[in-house]
């Protein structure tokens, strides 16, 4: 069923939302009152309801079924998380009401700080970013900022090959040189071609661990040291901390700073593609330069500290990633998700995300082919493309397929370092049973593909609200927003 | 616990399934002396418990709807309708993923197109994205941006715009190499930034209605910026103001960005916000953030798709436009509800409820003796000059119950030529009585 | 996509709901401690969450789709009602709390009362029936009482053909004969043929009004005056009021009682078949026997009246109908509904209504068939199969064939008599453009099932989660309940 | 009108394309001398407006989350788990419609499927239909199923029936021609229901616990009603009981009624609730209610359908078994999410909670001078007796901030025998701070 753009169905004159008008007075806009129509059709409230759930029809959901997204984590949002979020105390609370009216608003951003310090094993926490890549970007101007604080000019920073692109994007945005580091044959970094790299110049390596392959840097020890003992820094991508959580602290294997995604390992909704939230832990190296506001601990009671008026000695932030005081929507789910496991929860469910992508692993070794030979990963499974050599079948239809047996693609392509990369991360949300079909699913396409089945690949989906999409169209002349069909074509359409 | 759905009978037989005799064999890999064995934190606690919790949090809290309400200085108390909190809430949006896959996700793409309409039709502008994470966020990004575009390293901030958002510009920029000239504080709009736009500047960032209220005309900074090759990039943080005055794309903006929260979203303590990002057609290749276009599949149907991601860092890398990668998705959404509901028909009106409302309070609150009112022109915001430190005023107020506005003190710590001016803000939330008793509780308090 | 039963998927030692194990205590359970097995699996929540979610999308919903249904008036929830059903001093308030801790609670059941009387012209009301079901049975309850009251002992009470089969079934079930009045050709009652049925022994007429075939009874005021001058009462089904909101009082009609439908008329959600809510109105005659409780205005306060003890001179309850008070979470959502529209928007939705069904009617007039000729209709259109002769299509086949036009059938073969019957009501709900598609579509279909293609009707529904389902088997060896399959079955199932 | 779509031109195109001039047109059979014109009440209200007019009564009620709760007798204050609130939400399950047809209702249809499922194994009895309105009207509805098995005509109710049950039953059963003996008040459970059962006895009605708390064990009751050629009917109003007490189906009942609210629905003042219905598979095609059954669609695959409508009222008409037509389908949806999310793990459990809550209050309470316990057994609802009026003394409590319980008199009024007893409920929701909480409060109400 097809469903119309709301600029097709809607009608100026029409509002789904009741207001009287305001009594006669003298506006005060000056000359600049609007000229311009605005030129926004509105609908009532039942086609609205009607338009948006169908069109939400259209989508594939983490509460519909299994996303085997590797490095995208789409785990189980507990709806108890939501309804927290609306506490009219948490989601009616202006960010410049005054201190002493949201005490428990603050109270709330320490409490999750500290348990970010305590899974992290680290000192101080930037709460303020907005998403993942802006928590990169907050933990790389820290450290921009504690080299100049030692006058000092390093211009590079390290990046695997196996890196997300958000990292060298990251190094690149504030002025860094990137400098690739190549990867071993399974995708983890050689700690001598790290050192082979190091130089004076030298700032920070953006080393993701779990790295994007699934494994954990065995090495990371070593080269956290080779990097320190540079004078450089250790950023972590904390993209795959939700497999070590309770297992390993980041603090004790030399990280100086790691974004941690909430909706990634605390399960904020990704609600089709953000808001996210991404935290920023520093080691005590770099503490000193967590940006603005942060929030002080003075005893038992947090102070937030809002602008450099209010510093204490010691306090060096390099400014501000955004106005007011990060996301605290998302601050209290990832709270209200991290009370609800507590320690002992938060461990288990690292061991199940691990338990269950090595389960999919045990699942499909015979089948599929996996680059680093069949070997134990963590809470992601990364196969290449060679089972599907001579078949005809790309990574990409295979993945297509996949749609048309219900299920959402997993990573495809990346990471880089491997061949028609699949990475398949099932997150401890899925039960046996799940896994199970899964795999079944997995079985059955990897038979079809080798059986040489190629429409069945070829031309999925077909089962889904689309067929493949021309993209190269949409970029080549984009059509970004509805246009009124001229006069001509209407009288077209008409015939 | 009731979010791991295996039984321990379930963990047995996958062990044995993967071949090995023990979780700990899974992280071997993890140096032995590393691993943690319990983290010093409270045991999983069941939804009544954490409910608790939470709720005596919140309950420390003073909510903007419990009380006559006026603080605004770049978030807005706002009616969102039930539709929307419903629909954003829907499964489908709520847990669904990032668009890559255009096929299944058709609902959230058409949404985002919307969306882009929506924000370019209200902005005057020719295209919009897909959102950012919020106003101050899209601000630098709009200077970076306008670095690129002319080549230059210079950005002039208006003394109107929001000092968050300047620190935010301030704070980024330089360590990209960039230069920042900030106007001071500028309560009265009487700043000249023309003189301070020369063949250097890249751009000039004004915000309007600014951060003190006041509408700020436009046309004559982008005539002067356009006479020497820079771009004006016009914010705003009241995006229902474009409800009734006229947008930046008229006024000759050549990149608008502002914050979205007013429509469809919560307070929520300061996030999550939504932020918009506009510019001309010609500009869209070196815009940042996500854009969804119209296309077609394989059987010639209308579809959607991320587009342009050339741009974007995944396949760019250190050549990408931005490192960003999420947006604001579920709060565009809701901003897009909103919006439908209300049409233009809606927009409108609410927008002369929230100027009527504000220039209700404002002249009841210069009748004071001692109140001064800063604002020739306003939305539904202003400024006022009080008989004594701002900052303390409000918090007696606080104590009889109204929460009266923002301290400019409170953007602008430690400047004493600011100390005595509150931002005040009124919006369709205001009854007559909310109004009376801030009128009241000021009168009592200066008396 | 196939969903399983919970009972297939859910282990016996899962549980979605963490609680702690209460300390040690002496338990007080006797002799009768739980010896048995619960036999009840759990799902975790994440398996909780998606088996329901994945159930919900195998159902058709006002929020998806029109529904042109007939007498049963499916239209546009408000989730601002939701909302407001879920305010804490209305859906967390027990019906025994201290009645000094629920003054708003009863002064929201006295508001909705006096809502429901001024737009009915009644005098007095029974919020406490659950249904429309129990509101017939409510009224007919009164009746029964005012006759014995009296020292009467009428036994007869008449039922148009056209009524629905609630209308029978309840005079039946207090002990009352029915007696059929035959319906005119175009379906309304003609007040000679109920003049020739009265006699001592009739207790009560049962009219709906508008009637089932959609037409308002013109003749309602001789048909009143008739049953009174007999001595007996009318009762209305008020299945249809929310045609005539605002356009006509039922009192002023001469009706003795009436059930309001809140999920028809006012728009309580229908939630698959319940909960409804069906307070009854009553006229002079029958206003001291409303049942307990009730709410007794003392000047502008409102009083709950629980008991028998509490009784005032002239107030003769025939009892209660249910404990407690009644459907309070349908009351609020219906108040909060009263509220948005307004006297006006009340009465522009019946108008709305009823020029909806007419437009569906004009749109279709020249290829279906009316069974009264093509008059004016009031909120629904009622149509019959004379259109479909000799095309071998059936009502039941052109109703399904709608499934897989998107579309939920219409209400099919009622009224009982008209041959085929097919009676459409589109509600105020729906936009020109939503009808304009359905009437497109329906044109479409009737002109394929005339043009003899069968296979697109007998076959119908293709594109639904079931074809059609074997009703019979289900009705002729029952199968209510999930039962374990036996050993032999698994041993077979999973071969 | 936000709910209604049409604009004014709309509506003009309609009525042109009906054929008539205006809209009274379309109502011209309603006599002229009849028709209304404008009611006398308000005109249409926008959200904000409704939300202030109905969050004022709300707030004048005393929320059960909000002190100190203790009330019971038929309805109980239990945590529902934010999952069940989302999911009953859902656009597909709230709004849609009676399964009628079952191609694209397979959703409602199965739940039910699963509902009726898990009511006959908590019974333990053979089957359960879709749900009733409430425990109560279940109650009266099992009675007239009963004279229609035995072919019987008298009912005789237990004095620990809740007496709105009871009231519910002697309104409606002589009306259908029957009698009922209904019992004294049974505050001690001492009764001697046995005697009263006899050849004419077409069924006798027992709850338990009863509406004092009191476990009565059925099984005598049962035997001697069937002895007679009579029914037992077992009524409940707290479902979490079965969690841990014998199943009524194991101890000799015909028929099990009760009340489900406790698992998924809210206390709403009194309803709406979801009413459990099951019996024994030979007595099936004389149940009331919807049932949902198995069966196979034309391609042989599993589905589900109403059915054995031939004993409905749409089919049938005055020779229907019951004039029900709508049942509880949401609240049962909610009983049944609930349900699931729980298990017989987390049932249990809750159960155990429930009562070691109760018998912790219990043994306070009656530690109290004066205060006597009357039970000996019970699950999570007790009956003390106290010195003085109970309604006078939780009227006192409430001054202090606890909702204490239901005097007897509040259900069985101008009995000066029961003027004296408070029914006591304690659930998981109660902390030991609530109890302690209540035990000062009745200490110093007592003093």
């Amino acid at each position: 069923i097809e469903e119309a753009l709301l600029f097709e169905v809607g009608r100026d004159d029409v509002t789904g939302v009741d207001l009287d008008e305001p009594a006669e007075f003298t506006p005060r806009l000056g000359k600049l009152a609007r000229q311009q129509p605005i030129d926004l059709p509105g609908l009532s409230e039942p086609e609205t309801m009607r338009h948006y759930v169908r069109l939400s029809q259209k989508n594939y959901s983490i509460d519909s079924g299994l996303y085997p997204l590797g490095s995208c984590t789409m785990k189980h949002n507990p709806r108890l998380n939501e309804k927290m979020a609306r506490l009219p105390g948490i989601g009616d609370v202006h960010p410049l009401q005054p201190l002493s009216t949201v005490g428990g608003a603050v109270e709330l951003m320490a409490e999750l700080g500290r348990w970010l310090l305590e899974m992290t094993g680290m000192t101080s926490v930037a709460l303020s970013p907005k998403a993942g890549a802006h928590g990169e970007l907050c933990g790389m101007m820290a450290i921009k900022a504690a080299i100049a604080a030692k006058g000092e000019t390093r211009n590079i920073v390290l990046v695997p090959e196996s890196a997300h692109g958000t990292n060298p994007a990251t190094a690149a945005l504030i002025g860094f040189k990137v400098v690739t580091v190549p990867a071993r044959a399974d995708g983890t970094v050689d700690p001598e071609a790290v050192k082979a790299l190091l130089s004076p110049d030298v700032a920070a390596i953006m080393l993701t661990n779990p790295n994007t392959c699934g494994l954990f840097e065995r090495d990371v020890v070593e080269i956290a040291a080779a990097i320190h003992a540079a004078g450089a820094y250790f950023y972590c991508d904390g993209a795959n901390f939700n497999a070590i959580v309770g297992k390993a602290k980041v603090g004790e294997l030399g990280v100086d700073a790691m974004h941690i995604n909430l909706h990634k390992t605390f399960s904020t909704p990704h609600g089709g593609g953000g808001p996210g939230a991404g935290p920023v832990v520093l080691s005590e190296r770099l503490a000193a330069f967590a940006p603005l506001p942060f929030i002080r601990m003075e005893g038992n009671d947090p102070v937030l500290v809002e602008s450099e008026a209010a510093l204490k000695p010691g306090e060096t932030p390099f400014g501000r990633m955004t106005a007011f005081h990060g996301q605290m929507g998302m601050f209290v789910r990832a709270l209200s998700y991290m009370l609800s496991h507590g320690s002992d929860g938060l461990q288990q469910a690292s061991e199940d995300a691990v338990l269950n992508a090595n389960y999919v692993r045990a699942g499909l070794r015979d089948l599929m082919s996996q680059p680093s030979g069949d070997r134990t990963c963590m809470h992601e499974v990364l196969f290449d493309d060679t089972f599907l050599e001579g078949s005809g079948v790309s990574t990409l239809d295979f993945a297509k397929a996949m749609i048309d047996e219900g299920y959402h693609p997993m990573t495809m392509y990346f990471p880089l370092v491997v061949h028609g990369a699949m990475l398949i991360e099932p997150t401890e949300s899925e039960s046996k049973a799940s896994l199970d079909l899964f795999i079944a699913t997995l079985r059955d396409l990897v038979m079809k593909a080798k059986a040489g089945d190629l429409e069945r690949f070829e031309q999925a989906p077909r089962y889904a609200p689309r067929r493949r999409l021309d993209e190269t169209r949409a970029a080549r002349s984009p059509k970004l927003k509805w246009e009124k069909p001229e006069p001509w074509a209407e009288a077209a359409a008409a015939e | 616990m009731r979010y791991l759905p295996h039984s321990d009978a379930d963990r047995q037989a996958m062990l044995a399934a993967i071949g090995v005799g023990s979780i700990d064999d899974l992280f071997a890999d993890i140096p032995k002396d590393l691993r943690v064995h319990g983290l010093d934190l409270p045991r999983a606690a069941g939804e009544m418990s954490v409910e608790r919790t939470l709720g005596r949090l919140s309950a420390r809290n003073v909510a903007a709807s419990s009380v006559p309400f006026f603080v605004g200085a770049g978030a807005y108390k706002h009616h969102v309708p039930a539709t929307v909190d419903h629909l954003i809430q829907r499964s489908e949006f709520l847990t669904s993923y990032t668009p890559y896959q255009p096929e299944i996700t058709q609902g959230t793409l058409q949404v985002l197109f919307e969306f882009q309409t929506q924000i370019a039709h209200l902005t005057g502008m020719e295209v919009a994205n897909a959102s950012m994470y919020d106003g101050s966020t899209a601000t630098v990004e709009a200077v970076l941006m306008a670095h690129r575009l002319t080549k230059r390293k210079k950005a002039v901030l208006s003394g109107g715009l929001h000092p968050q958002y300047r620190a935010v510009v301030e704070s980024l920029s330089p360590m990209a190499g960039d230069t920042v000239e900030a106007l001071p504080a500028d309560p009265d709009a009487t700043e000249d930034i023309l003189a301070s736009i020369d063949a250097e500047t890249s751009c000039v960032v004004v915000q309007s209605p600014s951060v003190y209220g006041h509408l700020i005309d436009l046309a004559p900074i982008a005539a002067k910026a356009h006479e020497v090759g820079a771009l004006l990039i016009a914010v705003f943080t009241e995006v229902v103001s474009l409800g009734l005055i006229e947008p930046p794309g008229a006024q000759g903006a050549d990149i608008v960005v502002g914050e979205g929260q007013s429509i469809g979203n919560a307070l929520s303590f300061g996030g999550p916000y939504v932020g918009l990002f506009a510019t001309r057609q010609k500009f869209v290749r070196q815009m940042p953030g996500r854009l969804c276009g119209e296309t077609v599949d394989a059987e010639g149907r209308r579809g959607f798709v991320l587009t342009l991601s050339t741009r974007e860092q995944h396949i760019r890398r250190d050549k990408a436009t931005s490192n960003i990668c999420t947006n604001s998705g579920l709060c565009a959404l809701a901003f897009t509800i909103h919006m439908t509901l209300l049409g233009q028909t809606g927009l409108a009106r609410l927008a002369r409820i929230n100027h009527a409302n504000a220039v209700k309070l404002a002249e009841s609150l210069s009748a004071l003796p001692g109140v001064t009112l800063l604002n020739d022109s306003f939305f539904n915001e202003f400024t006022i000059r009080l008989p004594g430190n701002a900052a303390d005023i409000v918090e007696r107020l606080v104590a009889k119950g109204v929460l009266a506005g923002v301290p400019a003190s409170r953007l602008e710590p430690g400047k004493a030529e600011l100390a005595d001016l509150l931002i005040v803000a009124s919006t369709e939330v205001n009854s007559d009585d909310d109004r009376a008793a801030f009128v009241a509780a000021l009168s009592e308090v200066l008396a």
